[in-house]
């Protein structure tokens, strides 16, 4: 099944298995969504467990908070990245700082979901990647899966956690097919757990969310070419599991850490520092990162030039075999 | 006084504009209006009742005063007073159930005292010593909005809530009338009217935004802006405590009936500075904090005991000294709020374990620990 | 059409509610309608004139089935096709001066049509050659905004700046009755009414916002939430090309009069799906659609011209073959226009200097060397 | 003068050499703001070139926008650093980008200016560092000074520059006094140009804004104690001076970076990563980085342990000089 009907099916059994678990946004009852990643689910649950919202971000996940406090486990979805702003407020100021501000007498169980990133040749603001905005604040939980089968054990994961989710789905890869259990219990792994993907020993890609796949495409050519790339899907943005990544790093002595959004300041801006602090006589090279530029996310004709694919993944991986 | 919850009347809201085009059941000098609708929603409220509204208001004006004190002596790190709001929060505040669940703003004492808060409790926020001050689910309230505005889209989404529920209770939301400008309280009005919840949106219009006048924020009334979104609204005089409370209770029979969410337009006026850090002299006038004096809510509801015989000089005094009773155990259950320890940074972050909070909170202790060596 | 600048009537914006409470000059079945008193702002339009309004929408209707077409075989990346709003957007873009400034959504090909805009650089945008098309100064008129809303805060800012600089002119926001939710719209609402600056909010009611229904996000009209915020308002049959023109002149009047904002609900209906990716089967009903087909704006122009004598077939196959000839140039223009180079990505990030964009440019182009060689 | 005064002084001088300039906020006409950096300057310019808006930033820097595009050069205050949420999506999908967006076309001369920050005892959302999630914006510039003579000048670059400015300005040193040459031009130093406040030999400490006294204070301890820290101001957050910090970290072979913010995706991540990379055979030991904790910000009796203080940046160097 594709990752977008992954999220369907795991969507399905959260709601299933838990009759507070409610979804909102804009779009997702009849028709599903724009990605009809909630197909099917109003009809199955009724218009009182998955609601169309009036066309306001900050409204819906304001009202999610209200509805996370009287006991429900709200499942917001935003329609795309960047639509995501106008509810930073709420999510900044309130869905994170809830449980803290109240010493842990208001939970807020709420799943934000994020169709992100870009490569499907969208118009304006619908190809970004604010992930970093999210994983540097206190209080939230961000992830993202690559795959069909994390997609469906992930989100049953995210809206089962007890602590708000904002998760983040590639919207690419959403009609990428791949193995799914479903009848696998949402416990195998933890939600922050990283993934070796592919092993390797000449040096390490650090990739998440759409990007995996473009690191496993990396790994093949540079397996061709004579370079052992190990792929780890970070599947976590925060917390991030840097075990998996300094275990990998002190085998491989190498890192390149990959992502869409733009270099400076992004997520890979945390791998380098911490890897180049914890594996500082590990690592044979400096941690190199490819990703989006210092530019807004330009017209859709220019996009591949603006996002990393294989080649520029290898050419980092070269430059730090040859350091 | 939620004794005799309110039936809706027939005719819906009923229309009223006796003062100002506010609904009020007490004139300024203490005389029962005549004629004015509302009344019927408080009709059972009695001799006795009318005492507590007193009393409640000046336990609460002395709460504020005493806040206000701790503050200049340097033992809150700031206050936000409610001077001249006891009749529009006590008035709401006694409408409402046990049931219902209330998202105040950080000046609303009034309707917390009104919901058993231990006033020292209050004070945790404004010493320092804690983002908030008592557990919600107890005292059906959250902890107090300090982002202008964002509370009201809570209470919003709790009333879906409550609907979904199947339950008759409702939410409400306190704001004030700068509020009103922010794009999430327009937002919780197209909720609210959309998905016709149970939510009372109170927002007490004290003429002042901090150094801003309520003409800035609107040219019309706040009232109105609620009824753009189809919410049917009520403004009252906000310093009279029986209309502010018939208007409440109306509200929440409206809520409870099914029939979705209410405006309450509470006009008052914020008598003291905006925050102990404010200084309204750079901005308005002594005359119009004249003209407000002479509506003190407190001053107007004596007025009525008096002239009715609810109330003597002995019942002032009892009065009195139950406000300084409050008052002194304040100041000592202030004085002795413990700082939080340390660690308790790393605490209720999350939910479930987190490697970096773990990993910063081991950091921590081991960075201490050089001190101790 | 400009030509007659429209006097602001004496008695403020005329009552008028002769079809289902809407301003309307034609009827749905092309008949003048009588008694109107917006026929007053629309005196000086002639034989010439309804001639000019109905070749726009052909032209107009035919550039959106071109684009459409384009779409399909793959030469644009998306489509936001205005089937059903010609006369929503001509009828009101025909009724502004040069120096109006226009913040429009990514719908309104009409008013950029009507501004001067060639159509072959509305098409830059949707097929992703660029983020933009044309230069706003030389237009008027700004790129059009995807972020729902945001514009109207944009338009508002604008009209401050007019009033500033103590010009006549006005600044037109256009959204749709979905971004009627938007915090941004009700905060633009506040600040125009606050500031009383010249502004017209166009907002076509095309009764869907993608899937939602525009009672999903009002139950009461548009047009009620900016009177809510002091903003006169008209509702408007937005398929009545007239009745648009005549109110967006009065709109625009008042702005000119420093009289502040006005807000005009356009009720039209989106004939075809919301985008090139949208399937409407999946959530509105054929019976609905039929109904409006009834109510076809340009159906409605051309039934009042041939009434009133006024359009032949002679003149109907001069507009199609008018409409025709632009739609051969767009096609052209289209599959010529050229990709940006890839070094354009570093382009007006900034307009000073920036050493990082700098650094960046020179690594993209020693990567890129490194396949040359 | 004090950093406030120096502010205001600013700007007036900005508002006197350009008629275009106006400013926009919450209460900075008769109250002058809540910290009277726009004292008097409504009396003096009037209530069309300081205007008090009503309570909405997004209101507030949506409607900048719409006046940058009429010609003007709007001055938006933020009133907090917790209150510049609402605005984020106005900042980030329309200031930063409508220049891009329209080629050039469009200038966006807008200065945004936010007070930031904790160690003033203040109630939640008044004590935060929100500034990464600005730098990571593409199309903004971000920048704080951390003195007077720098808040003096670099608002009146910051209002003059024809690109969006955040301007974060450190609360807790708005009464902190310095030398203020008010006649200076204002094309001292480029915006964006880091400062060497210290020399130093055996670690350099990178702060900025409210930090680089806190940074001061820890040179001059180890001085005391026999370790020579070079301290640097970075001044501008995006885009940083890199040039400065790595001829630093050359000489000097260690490197600290402090700020409030918390450390998990902060500035001191970028600054960290970069610095590994580029000066990866000139670090003696890892970059280390002190500042908030990855918590939200806690109640005022618990930020001294919140914030980094002389002590904790000490420590940090000694573990650099120890390793
Ligand atoms: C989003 C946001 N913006 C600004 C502030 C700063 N602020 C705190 S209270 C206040 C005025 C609020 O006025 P009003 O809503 O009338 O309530 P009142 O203080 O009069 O009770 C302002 C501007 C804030 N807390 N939140
Ligand atoms: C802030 C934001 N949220 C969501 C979207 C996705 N979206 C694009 S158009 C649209 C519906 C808009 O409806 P309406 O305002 O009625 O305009 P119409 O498309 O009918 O012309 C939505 C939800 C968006 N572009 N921006
Ligand atoms: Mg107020
Ligand atoms: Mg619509």
């Amino acid at each position: 099944m594709s990752l977008g009907q992954a999220l369907n099916a795991g969507l399905r059994q959260a709601m299933e298995r838990d009759p507070k678990v409610v979804l909102m946004g804009e779009d997702i009852g009849k028709l599903g969504g724009v990605f009809r990643v909630t197909e099917g689910l109003q009809r199955d649950f009724g218009d009182r467990r998955v609601i169309d919202t009036p066309l306001a971000e900050s409204g819906v996940v304001g009202t999610a908070v209200g509805l996370a406090m009287r006991g429900y486990r709200p499942v917001c979805e935003i329609q795309f990245d960047g639509f995501v702003y106008p509810a930073f407020d709420q999510i900044v100021s309130q869905v994170a700082k809830l449980r803290h501000r109240n010493e842990g007498r208001v939970a807020m169980p709420l799943t934000i979901r994020v169709p992100y990133g870009g490569g499907i040749g969208a118009v304006e603001h619908h190809s970004e990647s604010p992930e970093v905005y999210f994983a540097h604040t206190a209080g939230l939980r961000v992830v993202t899966p690559s795959n069909a089968a994390d997609g469906h054990r992930m989100i049953q994961q995210a809206v089962a956690c007890d602590d708000p989710v904002v998760f983040f789905e590639p919207k690419r890869r959403y009609w990428e097919r791949g193995e799914v259990d479903e009848g696998l219990a949402t416990t195998v792994a933890p939600l922050h757990q990283a993934r070796v993907v592919v092993e390797g020993t000449d040096a390490t890609i650090a990739a998440y969310g759409p990007m995996v796949a473009t690191a496993l495409e990396a790994a093949r050519i540079g397996l061709q070419e004579g370079t052992s790339i190990e792929v780890i899907d970070l599947r976590s943005l925060s917390p991030v599991d840097f075990e998996t990544i300094e275990a990998s790093v002190r085998k491989t002595g190498r890192l390149v850490v990959a992502h869409e959004a733009s270099v400076f300041c992004g997520l890979g801006a945390e791998i380098a520092a911490r890897v180049s602090e914890h594996c500082f006589y590990h690592l044979e090279s400096p941690v190199r990162r490819v990703g989006g530029l210092a530019t807004p996310y330009p017209p859709s004709r220019l996009e591949r030039h603006y996002l990393p694919d294989a080649d520029r993944m290898l050419h980092e991986v070269d430059r730090c075999l040859q350091a | 006084m939620a004794i005799a919850p309110a039936r809706v009347p027939e005719r819906g809201i009923p229309e009223w504009t006796g003062f100002d085009g506010l609904v009020q059941l007490i004139s300024v000098d203490g005389q029962r209006t005549v004629g004015c609708p509302y009344w019927e929603l408080v009709a059972d409220v009695g001799a006795d009742q009318l005492r507590d509204l007193y009393t409640d208001m000046v336990v609460v004006r002395r709460i504020d005063v005493e806040s206000m004190a701790l503050q200049r002596q340097g033992e809150l790190a700031l206050w936000a007073p409610l001077l001249g709001q006891e009749a529009a929060q006590v008035g709401s505040a006694r409408a409402l159930r046990p049931d219902d669940f209330v998202f105040p703003s950080y000046r609303e004492h009034g309707v917390a005292y009104c919901r058993g808060v231990d006033p020292v409790d209050m004070l945790r926020l404004w010493r320092g010593s804690a983002l908030s001050g008592w557990d919600p689910a107890v005292f059906g309230l959250a902890t107090p909005a300090i982002i202008v505005g964002s509370q009201a889209l809570h209470a919003t989404g709790y009333a879906l809530g409550i609907m979904l529920d199947g339950a008759t209770s409702a939410a409400v939301a306190y704001f004030g009338d700068g509020a009103s400008s922010e794009g999430d309280v327009a937002e919780a009005f197209g909720f609210a009217a959309s998905f016709t919840v149970p939510v009372v949106f109170v927002c007490q219009n004290n003429q002042w935004a901090i150094s801003e006048p309520v003409r800035l924020q609107s040219h019309g009334t706040i009232a109105q802006r609620g009824q753009g979104y189809g919410i049917p609204a009520i403004a009252v005089d906000g310093n009279d405590v029986l209309a502010v409370l018939a208007a409440t209770r109306l509200a929440l029979a409206r809520a409870s009936a099914g029939e979705g969410p209410t405006l309450i337009e509470a006009v008052t006026y914020r008598m003291g500075p905006h925050t102990t850090s404010d200084d309204p002299t750079r901005y308005r006038s002594r005359d119009e904090e004249e003209e407000w004096r002479v509506k003190d809510p407190l001053v107007r509801l004596r007025a009525l005991l008096r002239a009715e015989g609810l109330a003597d000089d002995g019942f002032e005094d009892s009065v009195t000294a139950a406000a300084d009773e409050v008052a002194a155990r304040l100041r000592r259950g202030c004085l002795a709020l413990p700082d939080p320890p340390p660690d308790a940074l790393f605490d209720h972050v999350y939910a479930g374990p987190h490697p970096l909070i773990e990993e910063e909170r081991d950091a921590y202790a081991a960075y201490v620990s050089t001190f101790d060596s």
